[in-house]
């Protein structure tokens, strides 16, 4: 059983990691909290399973909930983060919290409150390896976080376009004496911060089969405790902290503790923060950290 | 009063990982003098003022004011012993006007009338902000965003900040930086009229030599986080180590 | 009709994680109001029922029936949906004296705290799970059984942690994590944890305190971990969704009313619903009556049964009166007709009706028991 | 009145104290996402002690807003390490705890909930909240306050110019703990019944979007926040279905147009009150 | 012409920053704009690079400008280095001068560049990897110049590069602007050290509360002595012909 365990609990951090990757995308570069990513991972589970149930095949339901996390993200810088850009960090995050309760009214209205539920045959076959079992969805799952954290850290950290993203998120008005096209690259931002919500809205929706439009507060906000435990700006530390965070969740469960798991994972969130302030991966904010 | 040593440091030291900013520094500064501290970029001049006012704390060696150690001790301490600052990079508090500026960082006092509606209870703090936003000419500019001003009059802002604190030993970093010739001119007379006056100590950094040397009555000049030159201007200025290091040819 | 109106007031939910079960209550409701102002009123007045949406939120629903009883000036009011809902309205009912019956609540106790005004036209999970647990026992031969539930929801939690355990245990059923019941959060994707516990512990029947949809969670999850053993919950769980979560599971629940059962009345009633149900834009196709939707029905029937029969006379004037007359006949109803069979009230103010203990299977529910819960068990 | 806009102006005083609990904490620069927390800590406690102990009213407020803040403080000093976002979801996961705390407590009924408060009346209420927006409002025209201000600009700064950063920042937090526990006091004794899910987050947010709407600098604003958040959906009902949706469109078109919030230093000036110096 | 200001006009809401002003910089030329605090140099040079809405026109070479493009305007080698430097702190040295080259199309050739500036000042290569926030006042100051130097510009704006550099360093900084003009870049230079500045300028202009009130070669303004008493400390000399008061 524990062994099953460890599974799930990874399978639950990556798809945390792959949530928080899309937080960080904007919070790490552009230091907005877009809470409507939640919303957005919901959406493009609803249309991925919209389009399989459709019997389009897997590669089209994902394209399509990926267009659909994309296009909505992108529709959200403008409408909710170009014309706050300049206000403190709480207005664009109250902005995008007005966009994530449109988003889920219209889900509502379109796809009903009840949870969509693929049929039956879409819950995939399993592995059997002795005591333990994985399925395929959770094989890729996993596979898919791994590499979008590798192809962003590398993306953010070592190019150009990552260089200038970031010189964006500190100091627009210095990107653009650099040359940096600020307005372009926020919606690259935006943009990629759609993708991975999408991919992870399918994804989801596929491997548990059913989405109800209320999922995306509960796993949003413990993608955002995995942002944060890993470092808003570290992209590696979501591969860190989602796999840990997923792992205390499913073990405090698995042995006893289901009622105080809220408890014990906020409890350990918070211990984690108070040791390294910035997060696993982010710098350390002694003296040498700042001057005055 | 004047003649006492008022700050002395003695073998001061500080890294930051593997950059030594300040190297076994030590002098004292005496009552009532107005002096200078001078030296190339990253000669650890700024890390000096933030060591005294305890931004940061030394990695070895101590400081004292007025007889008394003040390494270690929690920034808002210091600056309540006496010791006021400016910045070199300007730090004025962006959602207050000059007037707010210059109650903000008066001394409580006794009493709860920091409690009540400065326009109401806070009759001293009132009266003593006037007197310095009239000695630095600001009187014009009291209900203004102070970050909205131009560069050079929030240079004088901080100062007057400063100040209000009701300080004995002032440090000012680089004060005429983005200032006219005839701006550090007016500036240096009311330099001149604070120590006068109010018998303050003043220490201040600044790479405008003429302004340094017709201000200052004695200076330190500091190199790679050491004391390479100390004296009067007339000395400091024909010191070949001076030269070489920061003042260069032309001056 | 004479411009004589006859108001009746609706809380429900149209907004919010129960938005489906608001949505089809309201059209219920002005299938309803249509048909009896279609049948020439009531005691020839128009009647008109005034429906405000809480949002799945206790203080909204709580300023609706401020706003229903001081300012709209209705008769009685039908809901809230919810027990959080009734917890905080059923005292503001009592103190401006006006019937207030909930749909839904069947958290024990809700409207017994707030006499004589409260009223719930549902069973106490309590006495239902007396009848289900049994069949359960029986019919799958149950030694043991785990418990899950959702932590967040008050209802799922008493079922859970309280009801069904006690009962198990006096059909002699060993409760394998008593004291440790395993919880999720409500709007939790991922219960893959708690399954794998469950499975560990091995039990011959699943306790699922929860609401359909996040039963649906758990019960996919089971599935998929190939765990196929039968599920026994509450009322929360009927639902024709969760008939598709996974077929080959059987699911055990108890219910007032479901849109396939066998029952003339009710027969009639979801020929009547359903189409205008599908007409309504916003609710997906696959919509069928809830049992809520049954409720309300009754409800707003029993309040115009007693405007017609207990000398309601509409009046403004009377007002005070009027509500007076209600409460004090649908305290001392007896035998009306509901779509299940006779209702009445208990002194808590709980239904004593008909119900059934249904098997959800194969993708359609069938009753398996037909009980009653009234004291002499008479419906 | 009607009964009606009684209830909802007792829930926008409640909403109010909520409001400018996080208001005072964020006039340091620091968001507390967890200020629905401190509610809970007050209104469970206020409810134990008029219940169980058969405190009077009013006692029972201030003992609970003095547990509230004690707590308040407590949570103050870890606090002082983090920042932003950081900061923002350490009192986030303190509220989460404080709801799981509550939920598994078995003295005030876990998830069943707590009930057999006597009610209070709207009166009672803004009382309250009258005298407390007045009281911050006094506070803030003071040289503290300034000096709260000032830590929220810059700290570094503010302590390098003799300002006790430590202090100020953990007495926010003790204040404005006490002030949501005052909130959470009158929120059991209006609604009656109190459970768990009450003090979520989302309450917390809500909190946090009163003060931002209703704008963050100045101490009123709260109650224009908190009286749009009450109102707004009462006068948006005539959208039926896409009643969230409207709300939702109206809170972005509020933030965007006033950035600073409804009320803001300049407006309060044009209006005439708040004379600088 | 490189560049031709005509009848700028700057506001920040009700404040006017600057009336209409004229202003005009040939190819190779070093022009200084010297004036008081707050009387819109910083203003004239940020609108100039695309980072304030103005109304009036900007003609760089030989094309009107648009406003408020100054991402444009660098890749056509209009670069300005902003009051108070704009480093990027959270990044690294070495980030920061990668920053540079960032509109340059010969990415290649460009790193070499950026090794060839470390060189030029040692202290940004001892700090390559170094966050770019610690280096002190003047270290950042030389970052930002040497930041700007990298993008190749054909006409560098320069507000107030001597803020925070000791004597020796404002020397270099000024030799290293006299030796890259010789090289083919024109510069508009704002500066309080205004001695020092007309020393290695062309010519200048004086502006006072948002208008230009002198301008001509920068000799003549030097010995000009309105202009000398009020921004030069005073030094009485003869008036010059050659300066033109409005
Ligand atoms: N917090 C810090 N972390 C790392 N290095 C630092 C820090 N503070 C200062 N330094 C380094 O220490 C040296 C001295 O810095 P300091 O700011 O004291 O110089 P300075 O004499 O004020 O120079 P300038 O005249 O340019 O302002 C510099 O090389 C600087 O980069
Ligand atoms: N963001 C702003 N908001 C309001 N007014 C501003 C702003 N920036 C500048 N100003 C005003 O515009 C005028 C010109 O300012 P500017 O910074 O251009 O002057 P400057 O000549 O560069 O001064 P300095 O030598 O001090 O840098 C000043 O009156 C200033 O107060
Ligand atoms: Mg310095
Ligand atoms: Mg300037």
């Amino acid at each position: 059983m524990l062994l099953q365990q460890l599974i799930n609990g990874l399978t639950l951090g990556a798809v945390y990691t792959l949530i928080a990757l899309s937080f960080s995308l904007v919070m790490g570069i552009l230091g907005i909290l877009n809470i409507a990513i939640a919303e957005l991972f919901m959406l493009a589970g609803f249309i991925g399973i919209t389009a399989l149930m459709a019997g389009l095949p897997f590669p089209l339901a994902l394209a399509a909930g990926i267009a659909g996390a994309t296009v909505a993200s992108v529709v959200i810088k403008f409408v909710a983060y170009d014309p706050v850009r300049s206000s403190p960090v709480i207005t664009p995050l109250l902005t995008t919290l007005g966009c994530s309760i449109i988003i889920q009214n219209v889900v509502v209205n379109y796809w009903g409150s009840n949870p969509l539920q693929l049929p039956f045959e879409f819950l995939g076959e399993r592995l059997r390896y002795g005591p333990i079992s994985i399925g395929s969805m959770q094989i890729l799952v996993m596979a898919t976080s791994v590499a979008s954290v590798a192809v962003l850290g590398f993306m953010i950290q070592r190019t150009r376009i990552g260089r200038g993203l970031r010189a964006a998120a500190e100091n627009r008005d210095v990107a653009r004496l650099l040359g940096v096209s600020a307005e372009r690259l926020t919606i690259v931002a935006f943009a990629l911060s759609g993708v991975l919500a999408g991919i992870a809205g399918v994804l989801i929706g596929m491997h548990y089969a059913a989405i109800t439009p209320y999922v995306g507060v509960e796993t949003g906000l413990k993608a955002i405790a995995v942002m944060v435990v890993g470092g808003v700006t570290r992209i590696w530390g979501a591969l860190l902290a989602g796999p840990l965070i997923g792992i205390i969740e499913v073990m405090t469960i698995a042995h006893g503790g289901s009622q105080i798991r809220d408890l014990v994972v906020y409890g350990l969130m918070i211990l984690i923060l108070l040791i390294r302030p910035q997060g696993l991966l982010g710098g350390r904010s002694s003296d040498t950290g700042q001057r005055v | 009063m004047t003649g006492e040593t008022l700050l002395s440091l003695d073998r001061a030291t500080k890294r930051f990982g593997g950059i030594t900013a300040l190297d076994g520094l030590s002098f004292n500064v005496t009552q009532g003098e107005i002096v200078g501290v001078i030296g190339p970029n990253g000669a650890g001049k700024t890390t000096l003022f933030n060591v005294i006012t305890g931004a940061y704390t030394l990695t070895s060696g101590t400081i004292s004011y007025r007889g008394q150690s003040i390494g270690g001790l929690r920034p808002h301490r210091i600056a309540g012993m006496g010791i006021a600052r400016t910045f070199q990079n300007i730090r004025l508090f962006a959602s207050m006007t000059v007037w707010e500026h210059l109650l903000v960082a008066q001394p409580r006092g006794n009493g709860w009338s920091h409690l009540l509606p400065a326009a109401m209870g806070d009759k001293a703090a009132r009266r003593r902000a006037e007197e310095v936003l009239t000695f630095f000419g600001l009187e014009d500019l009291r209900n203004r965003d102070a970050a909205t001003l131009p560069y050079g009059l929030q240079r004088r802002v901080e100062m007057a900040r400063a100040l209000t604190a009701g300080p004995r030993l002032l440090l000012l970093d680089e004060p005429v930086a983005g200032m006219n010739a005839d701006e550090a001119e007016e500036l240096k007379s009311l330099l001149v009229a604070l120590r006068d006056q109010m018998g303050l100590t003043i220490l201040l950094i600044e790479h405008d030599m003429s302004f340094v040397m017709t201000l200052c009555e004695y200076l330190f000049v500091l190199d790679f986080g050491s004391k390479i030159g100390e004296g009067t201007p007339t000395v400091v200025r024909r010191d070949p180590k001076v030269l070489s290091a920061y003042l260069g040819d032309d001056e | 009709q004479d411009g004589k109106q006859i108001r009746i007031g609706a809380i429900v939910p149209s907004s919010g994680p129960f938005a489906e079960w608001g949505r089809t209550n309201t059209v219920t409701l002005k299938m309803l109001e249509d048909k009896v102002n279609a049948a020439g009123g009531v005691n020839g007045a128009k009647l008109e029922i005034v429906i405000y949406d809480d949002a799945t939120k206790p203080a909204q629903a709580a300023n609706s029936l401020r706003k229903l009883a001081g300012d709209d000036n209705v008769l009685a009011v039908a809901g809230p949906l919810t027990s959080s809902a009734c917890e905080v309205t059923f005292p503001v009912a009592n103190q401006m004296e006006i019937v207030a019956m909930s749909q839904a609540s069947s958290k024990p106790g809700v409207a017994a705290n707030n006499r004589p005004w409260a009223f719930r036209n549902t069973v106490d999970e309590a006495i239902l799970a007396e009848e289900s647990v049994p069949y359960l026992v029986d019919t799958f031969d149950v030694k043991d059984v785990a418990v899950i539930y959702d932590a967040k929801d008050a209802v799922s939690t008493a079922i859970a942690t309280k009801i069904m355990p006690g009962i198990l245990k006096e059909h002699g059923v060993e409760v394998l994590n008593d004291g440790d019941f395993l919880s999720f959060n409500t709007g939790e994707l991922d219960v893959s944890a708690q399954v794998t516990k469950i499975i560990s512990l091995d039990p011959d029947a699943v306790v699922i305190g929860a609401d359909y949809s996040e039963a649906i969670t758990v019960i996919r999850e089971m599935r998929r971990q190939g765990f196929v053993k039968p599920v026994i919950g509450g009322t929360p769980l009927i639902s024709s969704a969760i008939l598709h979560a996974a077929p080959d599971i059987p699911i055990i629940a108890p219910a007032t009313f479901y849109a396939s059962m066998d029952e003339p009345r009710a027969k009639e009633f979801v020929a009547e619903l359903q189409p205008l149900l599908k007409e309504t834009s916003g609710l997906p196709e696959s919509i069928e009556p809830s049992m809520y939707d049954a409720n309300i029905y009754e409800n707003v029937s029993m309040f115009i049964e007693a405007v017609e029969k207990a000398g309601v006379t509409g009046n403004p004037d009377d007002l005070a009166a009027d509500r007076t007359k209600i409460r004090d006949y649908i305290t001392n109803l007896k035998g009306f007709e509901g779509l299940g069979g006779p209702i009445s009230f208990n002194k808590d103010g709980d239904a004593e009706k008909a119900f059934f203990i249904v098997r959800g299977e194969g993708e359609k529910w069938t009753t398996v028991v037909h009980g009653c819960s009234s004291q002499g068990g008479d419906c | 009145m009607s009964t009606y806009f009684a209830g909802l102006l007792a829930d926008i005083g409640i909403l109010t104290l909520g409001a400018l609990s996080v208001y005072i904490i964020l006039s340091t620069g620091q968001l507390s996402l967890g200020n629905a927390g401190f509610m809970g800590i007050g209104a469970y406690s206020a409810s134990w002690l008029t219940v169980e102990a058969g405190v009077p009213m009013t006692l029972a407020v201030v003992i609970a807003a003095a547990v509230s803040g004690v707590v308040g403080v407590i949570v103050g000093f870890p606090a002082l390490r983090l920042k932003g976002i950081y900061l923002a979801m350490a009192t986030l996961g303190f509220g989460e705890m404080v709801r799981s705390f509550f939920l598994n407590f078995g003295p005030t009924g876990g998830a069943a909930g707590y009930h057999g408060m006597q009610i209070i009346s709207v009166g009672y209420i803004w009382a309250w909240t009258g005298g407390l927006v007045v009281l911050v409002m006094v506070l803030e025209r003071s040289r503290l306050w300034l000096g709260l201000r000032a830590v929220h600009d810059d700290e570094t700064a503010a302590e390098l110019i003799g300002l006790d950063a430590v202090a100020l920042k953990v007495g926010a937090f003790g204040f404005g703990a006490a002030m949501a526990g005052i909130s959470g006091a009158l929120f059991a004794h209006h609604h009656l019944y109190i459970e768990p899910s009450n003090f979520g987050f989302q309450h917390s947010i809500e909190l946090v979007l009163a003060v931002i709407l209703g704008g963050s600098t100045i101490a009123p604003g709260s109650i224009f926040g908190a009286g749009l958040l009450i109102l707004l959906p009462e006068y948006l009902r005539f959208l039926a279905d896409w009643r969230l949706a409207a709300f939702g469109t109206l809170l972005i078109v509020i933030l965007i147009v006033r950035r600073q919030g409804i009320l803001d230093r300049q407006l309060y000036r044009l209006i005439g009150f708040g004379r600088a110096s | 012409m490189i560049l031709q200001v005509r009848d700028m006009k700057v506001r920040y809401g009700a404040i006017h920053a600057l009336h209409g002003i004229d202003l005009e910089i040939a190819p190779n030329e070093v022009v200084a704009l010297i004036g008081a605090n707050g009387a819109g140099k910083s203003s004239a040079v940020k609108a100039i690079a695309g980072l304030l809405p103005y109304s009036g026109e900007v003609v760089y070479d030989g094309a009107p400008l648009r406003p408020a493009g100054a991402e444009r305007n660098v890749r056509k080698g209009l670069v300005l280095v902003p009051e108070g430097r704009g480093i990027l702190g959270g990044m690294s040295v070495e980030e920061n001068l990668l920053m540079g080259i960032y509109s340059r199309p010969d990415q290649k050739a460009a790193q070499a560049d950026v090794e060839a500036m470390m060189e030029r000042f040692p202290i940004l290569g001892e700090r390559r990897h170094g966050k770019a926030s610690l280096l002190s006042g003047g270290e950042q100051q030389m970052l930002a110049i040497a930041r700007a130097l990298l993008a190749r510009p054909r006409l560098l704006l320069l507000d107030e590069p001597s803020l925070g550099l000791a004597p020796k360093m404002t020397s270099f900084v000024f030799d290293l602007i006299g030796s890259l003009r010789r090289d083919g870049l024109s510069v508009l230079l704002v500066e309080q050290k205004a001695r020092q500045a007309l020393k290695i300028s062309d010519r200048a202009y004086l502006l006072e509360t948002g208008r230009i009130v002198a301008s001509g070669s920068a000799e003549s303004l030097a010995n000009d002595d309105v202009v000398s008493e009020t921004f030069l400390g005073g030094r009485v000399q003869a008036g010059s012909e050659n300066t033109q008061h409005r």
